[in-house]
């Protein structure tokens, strides 16, 4: 259990909670969230968006019923947190190109900051449905950076050579991002979504066919090659 | 003074809690989060006799009380598992239980038979797989179908068999009755019901294969009927299955007649929710001064 | 412009959703919290042909996302509720189904002979009733015999038939198949899922009838599959029921091939629910430009 | 929906909640009290204990599930009540008798303040499990009150004419009062429990056997005559 310190509105139904816990993570990797016992059955996996010495920060929106009892949470509750869980990103490359759509650029914050500790220079591409948020954080770490609100950032994408590419997203953007950005970067990953009932890998629920076979989201990845994801 | 000890085909089980086949994997992941052996026993990830990929779209869902999923019994084959095994074995020191699967008889028997060269303690039999020689019928809806390969895998294998019934059907008592006639030694119910889900917004199933395994709490009263019905119709002991969240649902489950239980849906709330259940169920039977065994059956 | 209205056995219902047998009483009470006739149609409290006292001891109890229930189909008798017909009939002008349960043949050929002398819209058999001449075994449970009650109350009834099925079976396809043969006009589906409630402290069933009926949004997924089965096996239309809590349930149950639902549990929520549901299933049909005869039966 | 004042614990694991709602009711009648939509599946029913112009309490003892919900309510929160339902008590004679077990004695309170309305003379027998509660409050509208904790309230009922004894409790315990009393009150009822899916009269699952046939505990009760409950 984590104590919520913060737990406010950012956007319309996207939240920032910031929340006690001082444990070794990678960006990329993920929490199991959960605020309840038994209903609903499964935890919510979220990936950290920040950590600052004792504290880690999600941002979600709210979906559907858990996200939904996240956002009543107030500083002062806990919350329970089964984590860290996933491989996280392999911080890579000298010249970085992020690509977040939606609430899939908040683990991305967290990889520009540790990409800028290692000195990499970094472009961001954040799409938004309707307003923008985290970008003053983003630019604390990022060269250059390119938002959209409303439309398709992926159209928006500059073809320009990069070490490595990160994306996060809907899977239709992320495979219009990797279609557009596969000649141009290095390597490019992306970060996957599936339902997870364990989130520990003894399930398979959360598998994904790649290339390389069935790999479970949860402890395979969230993050994976792009083109071993995208190989049809 | 255990008061939690049972006895179940031969072995005196710690306690009567183990974990359920395909929620638990081969106990490696969650053996980092507690210690898995002090569980009365574990069912391994269900097996068949060849490596099965599973199914493709969406493989689980949550609903009110539960889940509904369509793994579609993905596994790396008995053969793989047998390469394996003595990792397996090293970690595992309670009673292990192998559940095995089959699309036809001849797969079934040939996967006991592999089975036979390592030491398991219990080979669970789950029978709620489509019989593909009967036109996709599962084994474990028609009585003679239950019969024929609890009595072709019991001719072969080594081991104390237990066979797992599907839900599915009018009546378990008379499908239980044929696997203790065909020679089980142990039954385990119930095995997920058949469920459907759907995504409204794209107007089609939610899983590709349209039917799905709804399991958890919801699906509590059917398994504690199900569980007395079939206790009542044989003379083999039984472990009990389906939406066992707490101590005082084990309880239920041994006063309607199991002599044991596994837990599946729960142990997803948090990894260590099955030693919590542990727990529950040892502070009840202390503050109650009661051994579990007087109270299996008394309904 | 109606986007609700759907076509059911010659009615046309204003919009989809009826109230659940034995859940509604006969009209009365509601009537006090909302206009009933807004709903489009009503399934009265179950009857059969002789006044019937219920269960004793525990009646309800509740559990994981719904409830168990053992009433016993209290009832004044198919009689006592002609004698009354005029009062019921002035309250409601929606859509009327009676529903009628028996425990044999001839009590529901009698219950539907007298039947035929007051003006129904629907008549709904209930054969989830036991069957004291075979043993006391479900007529739903069984081709034959479901074929054989349908097929003598299709004989003597004067209104459309609706045949609610018993979801507790292996294969809901084939009985929806024997009513139809039967001479079936449609069916409803599903009954209760039969379950069981411990009282650990007593260590008793908690229902002296031992098992009980399972209802609410816990059995959802087990009949969205079952109507789903029942709609591919059939040509004739079908009520949806099972755990409905919600607009979006409804569209659910229409999509897997229900022309219109029952809702039972829900209305325990509170007395205006099923009002409640109705709104949002108006909302979204308005949101979403949709006609509801569109996505009938499209899964 | 009604706005919760106040709800705070009496006694351990009783609460008291006072409410904004200025229905007419009766002393005896109860209200199905919701804090949540669709699980419990289930409302709970609970009796007037008192009615102030715009308010009313609600005394609750904390059992399971739906009254751990109420329980942790605070001011200002909203609850759904459904009711007044049930038929309440006849407030008859001059000279009666309250006896209450446990929780039981909730709805005697608003019974007593409407028969010293009517200026009876009440005698109060409240038998309370580990401490006492809510004695002040008869104390303001009874004459004599008798209280026993941790014992059987019923073994010191004395033998004294009453014209009506209400008796409200466990099962057991009205039964015992309803043998003490039977022959020195001219009339005695009791208010029955039951579980109640419906509350409105339509399910049948509160039903109560009683010499008259079948009755809805919800509807036609919770008062009855205590010969027409106790006559086997
Ligand atoms: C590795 C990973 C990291 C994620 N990180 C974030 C994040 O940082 N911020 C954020 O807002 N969202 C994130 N998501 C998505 C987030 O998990 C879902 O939006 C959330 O679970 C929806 O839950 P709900 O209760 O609101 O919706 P409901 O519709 O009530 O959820 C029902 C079930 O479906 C699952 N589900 C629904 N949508 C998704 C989805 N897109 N991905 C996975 N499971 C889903 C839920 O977990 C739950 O089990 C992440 C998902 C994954 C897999
Ligand atoms: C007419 C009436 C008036 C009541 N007035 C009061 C009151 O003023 N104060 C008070 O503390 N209690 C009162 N009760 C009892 C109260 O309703 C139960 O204690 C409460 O419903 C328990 O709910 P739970 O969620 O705590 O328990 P759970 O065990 O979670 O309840 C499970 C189910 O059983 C039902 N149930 C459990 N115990 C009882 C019971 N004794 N009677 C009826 N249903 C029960 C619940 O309502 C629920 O449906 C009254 C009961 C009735 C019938
Ligand atoms: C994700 C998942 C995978 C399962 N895989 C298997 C399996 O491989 N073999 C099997 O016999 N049962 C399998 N089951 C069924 C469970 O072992 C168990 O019978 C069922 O889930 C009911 O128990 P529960 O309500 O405690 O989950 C699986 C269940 C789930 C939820
Ligand atoms: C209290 C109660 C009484 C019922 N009585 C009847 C009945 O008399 N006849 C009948 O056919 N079904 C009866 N049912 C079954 C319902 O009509 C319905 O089929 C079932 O509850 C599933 O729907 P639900 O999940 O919406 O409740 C009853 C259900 C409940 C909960
Ligand atoms: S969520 Fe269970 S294996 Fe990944
Ligand atoms: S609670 Fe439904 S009839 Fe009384």
């Amino acid at each position: 259990m984590a104590l919520i310190l913060e737990n406010k509105p950012i956007a319309s139904n996207v939240f920032q909670m910031r929340v006690a816990a001082n444990q070794q993570v990678k960006a990329g990797q993920f929490y199991m969230l959960r605020a309840w016992e038994n209903i609903p059955t499964f935890s919510r996996p979220i990936s950290i968006c920040d950590q600052n010495g004792e504290e880690m920060t999600f941002v979600y929106e709210v979906k559907g019923k858990g996200t939904e009892i996240f956002s009543t949470l107030q500083a002062g509750d806990e919350i329970e947190l089964m984590g860290p869980r996933g491989n996280g990103f392999v911080l890579k490359g000298q010249k970085c190109v992020l690509v977040g759509g939606g609430v899939g650029i908040a683990p991305l914050l967290l990889l520009a900051k540790r990409l800028r500790e290692q000195g990499a220079q970094i472009t961001a591409y954040l799409g938004f449905r309707s307003e923008e948020y985290l970008k003053e954080d983003f630019a604390r770490y990022c060269h250059r950076i390119i938002t959209d609100v409303g439309g398709k950032i992926t159209d928006v994408i500059e073809t320009e050579s990069f070490d490595c590419a990160y994306i996060c997203g809907p899977e239709v953007m992320m495979q219009a991002a990797w279609d557009k950005l596969k000649h141009s970067a290095e390597q490019v990953v992306v970060s996957v979504e599936r339902r997870m009932a364990c989130g520990v890998g003894v399930c398979l629920g959360c598998n994904i066919k790649t290339r390389q076979g069935n790999k479970k989201v949860c402890s395979d990845g969230p993050i994976f090659a792009a083109e071993d994801v995208f190989y049809e | 003074m255990n008061r939690l000890g049972v006895d179940f085909l031969g072995f005196s089980l710690k306690n009567p809690i183990a974990a359920a086949s395909g929620t638990f994997g081969f106990g490696k992941e969650y053996a980092e989060f507690y210690d898995i052996n002090q569980l009365g026993a574990v069912c391994l990830k269900g097996l068949t006799l060849h490596k099965k990929a599973g199914n493709d779209g969406v493989r689980i869902w949550e609903c009110t009380g539960g889940m509904l999923n369509s793994i579609g019994l993905e596994n790396p084959g008995v053969k793989a598992f047998i390469e394996e095994y003595e990792e397996t074995q090293a970690r595992i020191q309670t009673v292990k239980i192998v559940n095995l699967g089959g699309d036809s008889l001849e797969e079934y028997v040939e996967g006991a038979r592999l089975l036979n060269q390592i030491d398991i303690d219990i080979l669970e039999l789950n029978i709620s797989c489509p019989n593909v020689k009967s036109g996709g019928m599962l084994f474990g809806v028609s009585e003679d179908s239950a019969y024929q390969v609890t009595r072709a895998v019991k001719d072969i294998t080594r081991f104390p068999l237990m066979v797992k019934l599907s839900p599915n059907v009018a009546d378990i008592a008379v499908i239980a009755a044929a696997c203790e006639e065909a020679g089980a030694d142990g039954l385990s119910l119930i095995n997920t019901v058949q469920g459907m889900a759907i995504d409204i917004q794209n107007r089609r199933a939610v899983f590709d294969n349209v039917y799905a395994g709804l399991s958890g709490a919801a699906i509590k009263p059917i398994a504690l009927r199900m569980v007395h019905q079939a206790a009542k119709a044989v003379n083999i002991p039984i472990m009990g299955i389906g939406g066992i969240y707490s101590g005082r649902d084990v309880l239920e489950f041994l006063m309607v007649g199991a002599s044991c239980v596994q837990i599946g849906t729960a142990g997803f709330i948090r990894p260590t929710k099955l030693m919590e259940i542990l727990a529950e169920l040892k502070a009840y039977c202390e503050e109650n001064d009661l051994f579990l065994k007087e109270i299996i059956n008394i309904i």
